[in-house]
């Protein structure tokens, strides 16, 4: 069973040979799969409060931002990185106590679905607002450089959507003049919820942003687990070299609605057919069957097992007690003395 | 036949666009076959061509936009797609939009349309209710509508008057709240408020949702003999301190209530005004209920907890009638 | 020797600086041989090298820089170059800042200095009083010292609390007030207000700039034969309801005071609290004195009228004594 | 005497000879700089409230950016281009009254220095918070279109700080994304405020940004005037025939402090021996000099001219009442009904 504890020792990914660390990664990514097609249908059955974001087709860029993160790093997910999150360390009741709203997940039922995190672990909990949790990133790395920290570098992720708001600007350029190890993968996904690219930006490559940053930038397909590791492993191994800070962009198609409330009907099936549009998690699949990676058997006990793994963490969840109000504390500041001061 | 809350939102919207031309709307998916998050705006692209745009997740620039399309003749509505995210807008509605006509004598007549308040499993970030820090700077409108007759009429006056408008609309109101139909003419003017249910021993001021909490409150307390009198703000900001005022005249108990964070804020400003304005007409301690000081919370236990409901409204009335 | 409060705030900087080596200042301007639009950080980049750093002109980065610095263990203070530009980095401060202690469990020990208040000719942007809007949302603590030993004690406080403190530093007091040397001990908690001159007959309460309003409306109103007391709040939120709703036992009249805008904040907020909890307290309709509901305005002629005054004050204590 | 009435013709700046154009600009830039050196005695000998800033050693970036706009154009200019608002038609006395606190003004009294603006002249007022007027000028530009003008082209002005808020990023896309005829002229003068470069930006060119937004980038040498003209003309001209945005970034040095209240001492010696550094007014005469392009007493006249006009404005302003606070209208809404009910 795939170890889903928060990693405290040093990944093997870095060092693995290329296609171990293709089986690593495709084993997250169907972690990730198995855990979130059960949420959706958790959903559908009306066992879920509030929404559903998942990272169908998302899971090779985001299992890539994952799992080059050694002990020390900082890593700040967004919406569709549960590939990553796990690669990263997130156990998965985290998530289903998350999203279940159990008592005893990270954000204790104050906060749902994809803002959680344990920043005491270095995983950064975001906030809504996007584009805002790149300058948090530097902040930590800068911290990082005052306690004269080593070997250290962020990751921060952001959708081609989220790279429009003023917050993305700000901490992109913060970064460049800091000159902090961040690597920051943007996953263009052809759509800011129902809002196709022609109508977030009209540059020809989201990557020319990188060289007006100061950024060193880099494609990726975000179809292509191979590619995926490769650009991103290698934009955190120079950044942990003290280039200069990395910009990725990963190109790919959501394959889910915006959250499982949308039905996406607005994804036009020309783009459908777009290259970019293929199921990244199939296509790893097939590479692993047709280079005779595993055998079938093997990948059946991987399915068995991811399975399981979901199961047991939603049973977890689903026996624990909910918040209740009376219990709460209800109080914003951690400074006592002064939260008793504040009706 | 019957009409949602959030129907008459999108119908202001459909006539403002047929009876102006200088009408358009921009906002995050606003346009396209999809029609908002919320489907505020649900069909109108397609209606108005070219007049409904979908804009960049870029909240400041969408307003700053606004303020340039208005300042040239146009009558632009930014859908924000949650009142939370307009804090990233917040400069240009308050520092721009809303010192302009002060600095040139020249009006900007935006309006932002705020899909507000708390829904169950929300969280912390699509739940907010903002109404109270636009009010708090000069220069705005700010619009609280309770009724699907007032989210009719006062969008259509929103988007009429020459200045900036912060229209706050609640987003539990959306389906919840129906009328049988449309008004045909306009409501009462902007800045007055309104009676919604009479009263003499208690006078409960609210807004936006907490009017549906308080006329609760009221039949609640009826059935204990109590009749409690319950104004209905309609704007925030010019705030009708005159029909408050009244009203408490008539029943000297005053209880107000809404959904933002507790300091300062609404509730506050409607108590220091009638305490200020009106001190001998007050038989009682004027109260208040507020949502709770932190974050608000996504398990809908503690979201119930968090926000003033029948019960929390109810408790502090009975309290303050046995004053 | 004397010391002025903006001397103060350096001087609490550089003790900070030097006592805790998590501490670092962040802003426009901080660092290299200049030292802040205000000279608040003059020489400390010399003297703490790499640990006064300028930044770009992005006040949400370098808000949310400080956060992620804080989350790491270390004690960021950012500098804004004036309140005002604090717009662009509120989301940071409410959305970020704000709600991460009720989140995660994990508090975000960062100081946010406003230079805040109006001074002549500066008109609309340079200008505004901020606490309001902070203090409004949960999870910050507002700080808004009057005095040159509180402006010393209470910035190392801000610096030493876990939780987000948006520290509230007056811009007139910079050069005009001034003390004989700072404290050597901390002066009263977080929290606690402070009576600036004791009185029977009616307490004004204010904070900031306008404690010495109030201060100088004491003194006249002494001459005219009424004992006025006069409460320092030090910090808007937390809000000390229990020594003012003390000082309105005493006295029966209230009268509130800030220099922000008049619709909700502070003054609204205290008069709210002391009517709900104190109604029986007062002999006295309880009064407020605010800003003016227009943008800031810059001809001296103008700002002298927008801002509360030692004359408007009296005039308005005056009304409330004959009562 | 030139024309410093708001200008309702089209300029003959965009099709007058080269030298013809150079002169004109040249008039401008001295009239600024007549202006501008005039305001800091007044300011110096106590006679303005608040702020002076000025644009000296910037005038031929900023004088390009008023000349070729045209009846129906709009400029937004910041707080160096006092060039750039004479030549774009504004009064002198505008500015007088403004700084000297006249009611008589376009801000009367509410509003001071740079703050100024006739937003019904299409010469926007600017707010402080920098970055915060290119989508202002995008939205005006959206409503031109809107109502089927032709011919138009909007000109914003920028700081290179004020390229690091996210207000401009925001700006600058959304103006690409909706294709609007606008020409963004950014002047590096290689401070904001006291902060250097090296702490603003990290990237090798702020040109680079164009390409990242969709925008079309050149480059200029603020120091001369000639290239001023041609490039920022060229740029004019372009969006005006439907090209992308255009963005012009110049290399100055501000040859002032920050405001009068600031002695710049931060500037080092360095900085002041770089060839950007050189006083584009003086090079611009040094060429009417060299090329003789008027004789030694038509300069002598044109600078006894724009002395009289400014003494003429100033005395004006100086005569003139100051605002009343008991007159004055204190609502900041115009809806006079409810503004009644506004306390
Ligand atoms: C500042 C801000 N405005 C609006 C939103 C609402 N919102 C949430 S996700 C989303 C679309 C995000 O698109 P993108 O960044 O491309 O990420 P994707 O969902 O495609 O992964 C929007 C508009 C937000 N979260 N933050
Ligand atoms: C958002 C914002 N933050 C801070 C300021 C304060 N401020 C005014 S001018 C200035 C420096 C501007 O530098 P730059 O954009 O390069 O223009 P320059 O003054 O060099 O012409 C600063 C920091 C501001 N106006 N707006
Ligand atoms: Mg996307
Ligand atoms: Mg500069």
């Amino acid at each position: 069973m795939l170890q889903t504890a928060p990693r405290r020792k040093k990944s093997t990914a870095s060092r693995a040979a290329p296609h171990e660390r293709f089986l690593e990664a495709f084993r997250w990514m169907l972690l990730a799969r198995t855990l979130e097609d059960k949420l959706v249908s958790l959903y559908r059955g009306g066992l879920i409060t509030g929404g559903v974001y998942v990272g169908r087709g998302q899971e090779a860029v985001s299992v890539a931002c994952g799992l080059f993160l050694q002990k020390g790093d900082i890593f700040a997910p967004l919406i569709r990185d549960q590939a990553g999150r796990s690669a990263f360390g997130e156990p998965l009741v985290d998530v289903t106590r998350t999203y279940l709203g159990s008592r005893q997940g990270p954000m204790r039922g104050r906060d749902g679905n994809i803002h959680r995190g344990r920043p005491r672990d270095n995983q950064l909990a975001m906030i809504s607002h996007l584009g805002a949790m790149v300058s948090v990133t530097v902040g930590v790395l800068l911290a990082k450089r005052f306690k004269r920290e080593k070997n250290f570098v962020g990751l921060s992720c952001i959708g081609e959507g989220g790279m429009q708001t003023g917050s993305f600007h700000e901490g992109m350029n913060l970064a460049a003049v800091e000159q902090v190890p961040l690597v920051v993968v943007a996953t263009n996904n052809h759509y800011a919820y129902s809002t196709p690219n022609d109508r977030e930006f009209a540059c020809h490559d989201l990557v020319d942003r990188a060289i007006g940053y100061g950024f060193e930038g880099y494609t990726i397909d975000g179809n292509d687990l191979t590619n995926c590791l490769d650009v991103i492993g290698g934009a955190v191994k120079r950044a942990r070299a003290g280039r200069p800070p990395q910009l990725v962009v990963a190109s790919i198609l959501r394959l889910s609605g915006h959250g499982e409330h949308d039905d996406a009907s607005y994804v036009t099936d020309e783009m459908k057919r777009q290259p970019f549009a293929r199921d990244c998690l199939k296509v790893a699949e097939q590479m692993i069957v047709d280079l005779n990676l595993v055998d079938p058997e093997t990948l059946r006990e991987w399915r068995e097992d991811a399975a399981a793994q979901v199961d047991q963490a939603i049973a977890t969840a689903q026996k624990e007690a909910a918040p209740e109000a009376d219990q709460e504390d209800w109080c914003a500041v951690s400074t006592r003395r002064i939260a008793d001061q504040i009706e | 036949m019957s009409i949602t809350y959030l129907e008459a939102i999108r119908e202001a919207q459909a006539k403002l666009l047929r009876d102006d031309e200088r009408v358009f709307i921009y906002g995050e998916d606003v346009g396209g076959t999809f029609g908002g998050a919320f489907k505020a705006t649900k069909g109108l692209a397609k209606e108005f061509p070219g007049r409904v745009l979908n804009t960049p997740i870029s909240e400041d620039a969408m307003v700053g936009a606004a303020i340039g399309a208005a300042l040239e003749g146009m009558r632009p509505i930014v859908e924000m797609q949650f009142a939370d995210f307009s804090s990233t807008a917040l400069n240009q509605i308050l520092n721009n939009a809303g010192t302009h006509y002060w600095r040139t004598n020249v009006p900007v007549p935006i309006t932002v349309r705020l899909p507000c308040g708390g829904t169950k499993g929300s969280g912390p970030f699509h739940s907010q209710s903002m109404e109270s820090i636009y009010a708090h700077y000069p220069g705005l409108i700010v619009m609280t509508p309770a009724t699907v007759e007032d989210a009719y009429t006062m969008l259509i006056e929103a988007v009429t008057i020459d200045d900036p408008v912060v229209y706050c609309e609640h987003k539990y109101l959306y389906y919840h709240l129906k009328a049988d139909k449309l008004p045909t003419e306009g409501g009462l003017p902007t800045g007055r408020a309104r009676i919604a249910r009479e009263g003499r021993d208690l006078t409960i001021v609210a807004y936006s949702a907490m009017l549906h909490e308080g006329l609760a409150v009221a039949d609640e307390l009826a059935r204990e003999g109590f009749e409690t009198e319950v104004v209905d703000l309609r704007t925030v900001k010019p705030l009708d301190t005159e029909t408050i005022l009244a009203s408490v005249a008539r029943t000297g108990r005053l209880l107000c209530v809404g959904e933002s964070f507790p300091w300062g804020g609404a509730t506050a400003e409607v108590i220091s005004r009638v305490t200020s304005e009106g001190f001998h007409l007050l038989d009682a301690a004027p109260q208040r209920v507020n949502a709770k000081d932190t974050p608000i919370p996504y398990h809908p236990n503690l979201w119930a907890a968090h926000r003033p409901n029948a019960k929390t409204i109810a408790d502090k009335a009975r309290t303050l009638l046995r004053e």
